[in-house]
């Protein structure tokens, strides 16, 4: 009755819950609710030094003391090769060489580009990257970037930051049948019923960021993602009960109490 | 020497790209560097000589989902 | 930060899940079942003792050494006379004076008669029951349930037993708006999703039975449900974003990197 | 002596409502008593004396939800 | 293959379509919408003369030389015995003895109340109206209704004037499948599409007015509702194929062009 | 007020409904129901001849007399080479320049290769083809399938056969919002209702083969399916009424009659 | 003479219901009255003398859903 | 001769592709033809001699969605 924990190239996580680290209102709270959330993987963006401020932005400085898996991704990457050279420089870091692949064309809906996506995927993945691709929720592309050597697939649910939910739950059930590498939903996802949702349909793990950054208590909406997280899992886990048309008495029709 | 930083124009009085990052007091473990779109690692910053004009990146991490 | 408690006639309850003792596979499984689901409040039926064999279904025995209170419910009436009448015998065993009114005609739905329950409610509560009424999810006759007296009212997500989650959030969501008294979804609910969107949309509570005690593993359920209802209250609390139709980035678009 | 209880015929030998729940081997603190249609207090089921034919219910709660 | 009519006491309807006369932009576009509706019954609300204006509400002034069953309504009544004297007044015009029976309390959703329209419906039934109750979709309620002596039970797919369409898809196919009179759609439709489920699902037909008088242009939307109607009842007469989970190609495997 | 015409590749067509040809109950219904239908595009397979009875299928000889435009498929094809061969064969027969490029890897889905798709679209197109791309519903795809030469981009509902309607109507509308090319839905519906709802959304068109061919009567189906295409339209061009939260009443409050 | 229409006070110079209908240049075959609570057919117009203080409810059909 | 037509090994007298279509009885206007991978238009077909073992396809439209 135990749960399976997730693992990702060979590494063994204690939480399914991976959290995004803008947005926050401010630095403090941003790091109440990681705490809040007990997330282990945390996501970062790659961005030029502001050199009149330079360390306004440099988040790190305010996780040091605490151990996390760091994610960055290639977000303002618009093709492979931008995504590529982005990925270079964050694991020249030396903090990690996982890297989420995040290639959109369109500043509007912030779609990932499912070539380039694929593109980079490959090339990373040869070149030793831990690659989590955020992609669409087209099934057969994610069966395709899970040949191209990703380490787990990332479909979103909805566009980034719009919190409409899953919006095909067919497609993530499809995809999930198919994968042979843990399948993380991204992006759009807004409440604890759609984490509970994505978990129930056997997602393996859920990232947000907006919705916890963005809501108006972050440290109490990351508390309650962590659980939405654990309720879906265990309900998946459990065997929900099928859904019928008609109705079942829970008790028996016969001995009522009746003249 | 005038580099172009981060694709601004800057005139800096330094020869090295250690001198770069402590010029603008970056925490080193925190910044990347790149030159002329080749990485530089961090234990060859002192080794790395700047020419005039060169293109030098200072990128970090930062906050993003 | 910290929870309002749900207060229900006075009584503070300590949790928000009410759990039903009906088709367990066994009473074991039942007892860790109701264990891992921290539920405070238990619902019955009243039935006939089986002179031939009488304690096979005294649930009872099972629980004795635990604290609860008893939520008898009227099922098997199909009129408020007969309902009445339950819920007298149920106030006569000494255990408990609440009483869930359920009265229904249609056994292929078990759905509630919205005239036989308002005028048992009204009865009911008269007598000085604490009545919680199984009802449709009509926002106008919930408001008269209120107004006769029910000391919460028990909108029905889908028939009892389908599991078809809620199939009006709209009404729910009126209904609750609505309220004076506590709303406890009853019925239908299916899985930890379910749950979850009854909670963030601002019910007080849920009522369960065939989720839990017909999953492959009840017990793993109940815990499931507990977290369900915990991730939705909070996330309730903590005040989710507002959906949008377009994207908005995590890390802003200045300083990409890019040549 | 003959009683419908819970809907049924039944011939037994007791002369009180206490006597029938004994003689079904009864939780006392378990069962629900009615007597032609009156529901009968724990205390009183001694002092209720029974006629021929009249009409018991015995009833108890089981699991529902 | 030819339709069979829809009947309600007696009387053969040409049209399933029901149209309401109020809110259009004017006279004219109203009744160019109601010939491209070839709608058969129309409905109206009963209301005090201005005697300043007096024939400036007079709407059946318009209709005259068009033939058309009228089906005024009790709307602004509060109670059974403010829509029975509502319901009176309309007969005695000596237009129509058909009445929609409309009582709500709440002015802001003007959902109907169960118990008023109940009793309402039970009285004027018996006084020789033909009475069409506006319902909520509550399915024990419409079969209250039919007994009562409802000629066509008409339940609102979602609160009047607010185009949510159908809010529990559910429940209208329960009601439908109990019913022995004709079931009525009526209010909060929006789309083509509404009506084209509303009419899938087995209506006997939709009654509809702000989705087509407020309309950017109601003559065109007037035609589109009767369109929708027309290919949801063929689509419901036609036997529509089974939901399945995987696909099923148009064309055999066999024979593939390759080598 | 009239409609405009649905224009591809320069041709223009009298109706946008593109009717499939396989899996009929025998060619007599599949004749009718292509007339009831008014369809103007007809799609087909490309087949080996079956030697021992070459007429068997040879569907063409049912359709002669009548005029319409052809649309070959690429079904079969598991890749842009074989699909570009089977488009050759197509048009060698003289019949049309129209190709529908269909590359599906996954025989259990038959969902299409975003890859394969978006490279045969490119040569087909430069080759002269008016090439129509059956596509997953990911809007960055279908935008990249204009760019590389499609006259017309046909995302899918749902897949093949399922009639599960449109999974994921968001996507269609940013699709629709996004394209200049005619966006023709293809694949996945079922009822009236989707074909109303896709038009609605602004769809161009609507291609369909097994819910009209499977319905219990075909014929029939496709009338209700030509209804609801109209439909859909005709209430995409009037303009539907926002969707609102609260009620709105369809006559005045003032001057109810009521003491 | 004083008379209650439609919930205001009017003063009237007419002595039937008919009188009222017309004195507002009603269209009679639209229009459906009441008299302190009962309804008036319109064949009864003529004949309905009104005194000081009657309720009267003049009502018609007007665009509704 | 032997030809490997729609992938099955014949044995069939003709000379010309022509040939191979009217032997199968198929209608001309209906079928499209492919001679070891090269498409065959009907105004070649009497001018396409066949050798012993070429690949021929005799493909058509068939119904499809």
């Amino acid at each position: 009755m135990k749960q399976k924990k997730l693992t990702i190239a060979g590494k063994e996580l204690s939480s399914r819950f991976f959290l995004g680290t803008g947005r926050y209102p401010n630095p403090f709270v941003q790091n109440e609710a990681i705490k809040a959330s007990e997330a282990e993987v945390l996501t970062f963006a790659i961005r030029r030094v502001n050199l009149g401020a330079p360390n306004e932005d440099a988040i790190l400085q305010h996780l040091e003391g605490m151990s996390f898996t760091y994610l960055p991704n290639t977000s303002g990457a618009k093709t492979a090769e931008e995504a590529i050279r982005i990925a270079r420089l964050a694991k020249a870091s030396g903090l990690s060489d996982w890297i989420k692949v995040e290639i959109s064309v369109d500043e509007k809906t912030l779609l990932p580009d499912p070539i380039e996506t694929l593109k980079a995927t490959e090339v990373l993945a040869k070149e030793g990257f831990v690659v989590l691709p955020y992609t669409s929720d087209d099934p057969v592309l994610c069966k395709r970037l899970e040949e191209a050597g990703a380490a787990a697939v990332m479909p979103g649910g909805a566009p980034i930051g719009t919190g409409l939910g899953i919006l095909n739950p067919y497609n993530l059930e499809l995809i999930i049948e198919q994968a042979n590498v843990p399948i993380i939903v991204d992006a759009g996802l807004g409440s604890a019923m759609d984490v509970a949702q994505a978990m129930e349909l056997g997602a393996d793990g859920v990232l947000m960021n907006t919705p916890v950054a963005k809501a108006k208590d972050p440290v109490k909406m990351a508390r309650a993602m962590k659980y939405a997280i654990e309720a879906g899992r265990l309900s998946y886990e459990a065997g929900r009960i099928p859904k019928k048309k008609y109705a079942t008495a829970s008790s028996g029709f016969q001995a009522f109490v009746s003249k | 020497m005038r580099l172009i930083i981060n694709g601004e124009e800057h005139h800096v009085d330094v020869s090295s790209l250690e001198e770069v990052v402590s010029h603008f007091e970056l925490e080193p473990h925190l910044v990347v560097t790149e030159v002329d779109g080749n990485i530089i690692e961090r234990t060859n910053w002192s080794g790395t000589e700047l020419k005039e004009g060169m293109r030098i990146e200072l990128v970090q991490f930062v906050g993003g989902g």
